[in-house]
């Protein structure tokens, strides 16, 4: 039987190794600072209370005033879960936030469809490419104020193909 | 003698026969040898997630059939688990059950198709494959006397499934279920002893459980490398507690071991099928309209909810506004993810290994660009 | 004309219509032919055009059937009907493809070499006809009973590889010239073990001719050599690149190999040669290993050496609707590491048995065979462990221990969601 | 590399040559001679004699007999059933098409109305060539009108001509799935061996119980 990670605890936890990182914490996930995340993640996977070593998914929605990635950890040994959130480009400013490529490979396609589909920048992902759609697409179709263009203005261009 | 070599890049796909639908790698290889993989996604990306946020929570069951095409009763059950959460629905015990033996089957049909486009890509030459499909057709068939469609199914719904199982279902299933039994015998007696295929599946590809775990693969392909991690068991939804199954695990986490895998979770999934016929009881098969109707309107919240598809762990993340329509779907695809370490998998391999590592990780491209 | 040359009754009845006041056929009993006396050259001429006109079209019509013969055998293979549409269970349908291959666009890449790649498809099929001609079909039914005639078919069908490498060299495609390349390693490493198997039958039958080979066969060979038959089987496979070894076609793998960038009726010539050398493999192996049109009398000769044929046939299309492909390195060690020790010794064995026994009578063929067969089992049984895979042990699901730490740990108590869900 | 694996799958292959074949010929199966003559149910012999021409296009396999393809009776096919007596308009299914096909325009009818005429009817179309089966129309549909068809072979030269009218529907033949109609199911009702003729079977004909009623319209309020 898999276990939730109950949101406080776990926010509580959290500050406990990286204090000032938790913005918020509901019964079920965790707000963290979005420059923080990479720390976070680290210390949530190497850390012996948690051992999150599975990351089950990582998407991100659109929330008119920001953008919220969200992280769903999965932890094999604890056989337990738990929701990581950031909330990032507040106000629609252009959203950044710190890859975690280099602490779960698992994100790396996930990381690059958020990027593609919802135009969240992931800083230091080591191939920060569009995945489903060409380089050059106009926009990020995910988000709520993306209009629809006529896509035979604007042609694929090469930049993909070296 | 040392000769002189120089890489070769080759494109290989969108429309090679064997990249199981259109994908495309940019492949480069030295002779024989493949020195660097860089997959192409997005040919046929169709927008499922857009779309579902103009459609109601009904209407897009028929969106997530066509996401998983050979698996698409384990996406209604993964979507359906999710709204289920999302709005607290209590489903009708008879319309789980129902939705178990669907899905069970389905995992079936999905695995005789991993299997047998893996021995195709072995170069088989059709053999094997015709052989499985012609399997799967019989489950195809069950499906259709269950919802009247083979394929795209759209079998389940919030709290049940949409209509119970005609009269003659259940004795074509008791013999389909022998059947399936007889035919996984014959492709054992083919296939599990053959030489070439041990020579050609055993020991290529080799991925330890750290870095498979790390990269987020789940499902048969991390069953093959000896982590016993399977959602059915783990975090039973439906009544998956109420069944009895072995987990099956092979230590090797090579080709051979994941083709083996498949080949005995589909006895396992016709003992759970078995299972859930003795257990079952009449009664409604969905909640009448009264209680659920059919516009959901879930309160206001996010979920994740995620079961054991066949190709690994397949959840989705929904978040609603209180409204008719989610504000947000997300997939978790598996396809996608399991395709993570396809380069560690490919680099230092022959080339003529390439199709045969990348079938033996099971993708549908309707899932990995959805 | 020489009198050899009569003893063919095929030649012998076109050329004594023909020819006139020929001492060879007032000899055996033609009294005048169509033509005027001292034109026997002229005769001559007319009746090799005619003989192998009437070899070349029995040949492309047999294709014809096999085509169609092989893909109803797909079928059965694989629990489906095969082609069933056109004619009588769809006997027709290779005439249609034929048509419909012949109108189709003739289409060259742009930066293909336009000369060589032209010439490619009928360098392919040109080599799979002749390799016919050497080949008895019937009593006295051939075109030529050449004296090095195995020497001569291991010369012409090594010739096909050549042509594979000029279509994918001329129609500069990578993945054409990967096919190619494998096709020439493949030929270079099976032309050996496929040349040495024969020479078993060469000893035993003390001659290179393949009339007298059939004549030598007082029992099939295949009984007296069931290791060169074996290896030449295998090898022979390995040369027309079929399954198991199909590594230049390999659709799964190189798409189409070298017929990539080919359409129209250039890749029907290559097509019809790829089944001209399945049935040529087959008569071939049907004439070395299972006594070509010998049989039992009332029987016509022709009717026994398409009999063989066909059984041959049967198990080559076996073959390969059974088994999975081998890759590259695997074949080809298989064929210096396997073959190749297999035919030294079945040459050994045979060159022993041949010292003692130099002119085998059937008694002492039978006794050689039975020499033969446990050498035969005994070798392949060593090769196969020496080369072969160790045995795969699958753990059943209850005993596989786990190796990552999955569930083992539990969580503090005020860790888990407060207020139930659980997940 | 030569084992016991590679001879057992060649028994397997060969077993399966010996088996009958698994797939069905579509649309019509080919026949031979005989199979000609016993469909026109006379012997081979006399076939032969009687009708020389149908007993030479046998022989050369030109002869073909029409197959029903095995069907369940639940099939979601895209010859839609409809039954206009029964509809009243209410736009329920186009309402609920995920893909918006289903275009019904409709016009207030005469004043003293039947049951299910109070609406009429000027447009009912089905775009074919969008549609995805789904069923969620008919499962939507509150007066049974609308059914899935049970018929396949709708296939046409012109993307428009899929589009399914009034007037079409009308006049199809009155073959409905039972999908999502269990009362057809309980009725035994056959779509592939009998049309519908009366509208009236076409419905749930469920009452529902005075308990009911009072808790629905009593209790609760």
């Amino acid at each position: 039987m898999t276990t939730a990670w109950n949101g406080q605890a776990l926010a509580e936890a959290i500050e406990a190794f990286a204090p000032g990182t938790v913005i918020s914490s509901s019964a079920t996930d965790v707000w963290v600072e979005p420059s923080a995340i990479s720390n976070v993640c680290e210390g949530l996977k190497t850390r012996s209370e948690f051992k999150f070593d599975l990351l089950s998914s990582v998407t991100a929605v659109d929330y008119i005033d920001h953008f919220e990635v969200v992280y769903h950890l999965t932890s094999l040994p604890y056989a337990a879960t738990a929701v990581l959130k950031a909330k990032v480009g507040q106000g629609r400013t252009e959203a950044s936030v710190p890859s975690v490529v280099p602490i779960w490979r698992g994100a790396d396609y996930q990381e690059r469809e958020v990027w593609d589909l919802m135009g969240i920048r992931f800083d230091g992902h080591p191939n920060h490419k569009r995945i489903m759609l060409w380089e050059g697409f106009p926009g990020h179709p995910l988000r709520k104020d993306y209009v629809t263009y006529d896509q035979s203005i604007q042609a694929p261009n090469d930049e993909d193909d070296e | 003698m040392a000769v002189k070599t120089q890489p070769v890049t080759v494109n290989l796909g969108p429309q090679h026969p064997s990249t199981h639908g259109v994908f495309r790698m940019r492949v480069m290889f030295d002779g024989e040898e493949i020195v660097d993989v860089e997959p192409v996604f997005g040919y046929l990306h169709r927008g499922t997630e857009k779309l579902a946020e103009e459609r109601t929570y009904s209407q897009i069951i028929t969106l997530t059939d066509r996401m998983d095409y050979v698996s698409s009763m384990l996406n209604n059950q993964s979507y359906v688990l999710a709204v289920e959460k999302l709005a607290g629905i209590e489903p009708m015990p008879r319309g789980v059950w129902l939705r178990m033996i669907a899905s069970e089957l389905q995992r079936v049909a999905s695995h005789l198709v991993a299997t047998g486009f893996l021995l195709q890509d072995l170069g088989a030459l059709g053999t094997p494959l015709i052989y499985c499909m012609r399997e799967r057709e019989r489950i195809l068939d069950l499906f259709e006397m269950l919802c009247g469609a083979r394929i795209t199914n759209s079998y389940m719904r919030p709290g049940g499934v949409f209509m119970d199982a005609p009269k003659e279902f259940w004795p074509a299933l008791d013999r389909e279920l022998d059947d399936i039994v007889n035919t996984i015998d014959e492709l054992e007696a083919y296939l599990s002893g053959n030489e070439i295929v041990f020579s050609r599946t055993k020991g290529a590809a080799v991925l330890p459980p750290e870095l498979l775990i790390n990269a987020s693969i789940t499902g048969p392909m991390l069953r093959a490398s000896g982590v016993d991690w399977d959602l059915r068991h783990r975090d039973p939804y439906d009544y998956y507690d109420k069944v009895d199954f072995n987990r099956v695990l092979h230590s090797a986490s090579d080709n051979y071991a994941r083709y083996w895998v498949r080949v005995q979770e589909m006895r396992e999934s016709v003992k759970i099928v078995r299972q859930c016929i003795e257990q079952i009881e009449p009664g409604p098969v969905r909640p009448s309209f009264d209680d659920v109707p059919r516009l959901i309107r879930p309160p206001v919240g996010d979920v994740y909810s995620a079961i054991e598809g066949s190709k690994g762990e397949l959840g989705f993340y929904l978040v609603s506004d209180g409204s008719i329509a989610p504000y947000r779907m997300h997939a978790r695809a598996s396809s996608l993810i399991n395709l993570t370490l396809l380069r560690e998998m490919l680099i230092g391999e022959q080339f003529g290994d390439l199709f045969v590592i990348f079938g033996s990780v099971d993708l549908n491209m309707g899932e990995v660009d959805r | 004309m020489s009198a050899a040359f009569l003893d063919n009754s095929l030649w012998r009845n076109v050329y004594c219509v023909l020819a006139g006041e020929s001492t060879e056929c007032a000899a055996r009993d033609y009294s005048s032919g169509l033509l005027p006396g001292g034109m026997e050259w002229l005769a001559f001429l007319l009746s090799a055009l005619v003989v192998a006109a009437i070899f070349a079209n029995a040949i492309l019509g047999g294709v014809i059937v096999l085509i169609w013969g092989e893909r109803r055998l797909f079928g059965r293979f694989q629990n489906r009907t095969g082609p069933n549409r056109w004619g009588p269970w769809g006997t027709l349908t290779s005439v249609a493809d034929a048509i419909k291959t012949m109108f189709k666009e003739d289409l060259v890449p742009a930066e293909a070499d336009r000369i060589l790649f032209n010439l490619a498809p009928v360098m392919i099929a040109a080599p799979a006809l002749i390799v016919f001609s050497v080949i008895p079909v019937g009593v006295g039914t051939y075109v030529a009973d050449l004296n090095v005639g195995v020497l001569f078919i291991m010369a012409v069908t090594s010739l096909t590889t050549l042509s594979v490498l000029t279509a994918a060299w001329s129609s500069a495609n990578r993945i054409a010239i990967l096919s190619a390349l494998r096709s020439v390693a493949l030929l270079v490493s099976y032309e050996i073990p496929m040349a040495l198997a024969l020479v078993g039958v060469i000893m035993l039958a003390g001659s290179m001719s393949l009339g007298s080979i059939i004549e030598a066969q007082a029992i099939p060979f295949i009984l007296v050599q069931p290791l060169g038959f074996f290896v030449f089987f295998l090898a022979a496979m390995a040369e027309m690149a079929r399954a198991p070894f199909d590594l230049t076609e390999a659709e799964s793998e190189l798409a189409a190999g070298y017929l990539n960038d080919y359409a129209s009726m250039k890749f029907g010539l290559f097509f019809l040669a790829e089944f001209i050398a399945e049935l040529s493999t087959s008569a071939i192996i049907t004439t070395l290993f299972l006594s070509g049109w010998k049989g039992w009398d009332p029987i016509p000769s022709h009717l026994w050496f398409a009999v063989k044929l066909i059984l041959v046939l049967f198990v080559i299309i076996w073959f390969r609707m059974t088994l999975p492909r081998l890759r590259v390195d695997q074949v080809l060690k298989f064929a210096w590491k396997g073959l190749f020790e297999l035919t030294m010794i079945n040459i050994i064995v045979t060159a022993v048995l041949i010292a003692i026994w130099p002119e085998p009578s059937t008694t002492e063929l039978w006794i050689m065979a039975a020499i033969n067969w446990p050498v035969a089992i005994i070798s392949i049984w060593v090769v196969s462990k020496l080369l072969g895979t160790s045995a795969y042990e699958s753990p059943t699901p209850s005993e596989s221990a786990p190796v990552y730490p999955v569930g083992t740990e539990t969580l503090p108590a005020n860790a888990g969601v407060q207020g139930g869900g659980d997940k | 590399m030569i084992g016991m694996g590679l001879p057992r799958g060649f028994v397997v292959t060969l077993k399966n040559f010996l088996r009958p074949h698994s797939t069905e010929q579509y649309p019509d199966r080919h026949v031979g001679l005989f199979g000609a003559a016993k469909e026109a149910g006379m012997n081979p012999v006399q076939f032969l004699v009687k009708r020389p021409g149908d007993s030479l296009k046998a022989i050369a396999g030109l002869a073909t007999v029409p197959v029903k393809v095995k069907q369940s009776a639940r099939f979601r096919g895209n010859e839609f059933t409809y039954f206009e007596e029964r509809c009243t308009a209410c736009a329920s299914c186009a309402k609920y098409c995920p893909l918006g096909i289903i275009e019904i325009v409709s016009v207030p009818g005469k004043i003293d109305a039947q049951e299910g005429e109070s609406y009429k009817l000027e447009v009912f179309d089905i775009d074919i060539g969008r549609c995805m089966f789904c069923g969620l129309c008919v499962e939507a549909c509150p007066y049974d009108a609308l059914h899935m068809g049970t018929g396949f072979e709708r296939s046409k030269y012109v993307r428009d001509d899929l589009v399914i009218t009034k007037d079409e529907l009308w006049d199809a033949e009155k073959r409905p799935s039972a999908f999502y109609r269990p009362q057809f199911e309980e009725n035994g009702f056959d779509p592939f061996a009998e049309e519908m003729e009366d509208f009236h079977d076409a419905g749930r004909h469920e009452r529902k119980t005075y308990d009911e009623m009072k808790k629905k319209w009593v209790d609760e309020r």
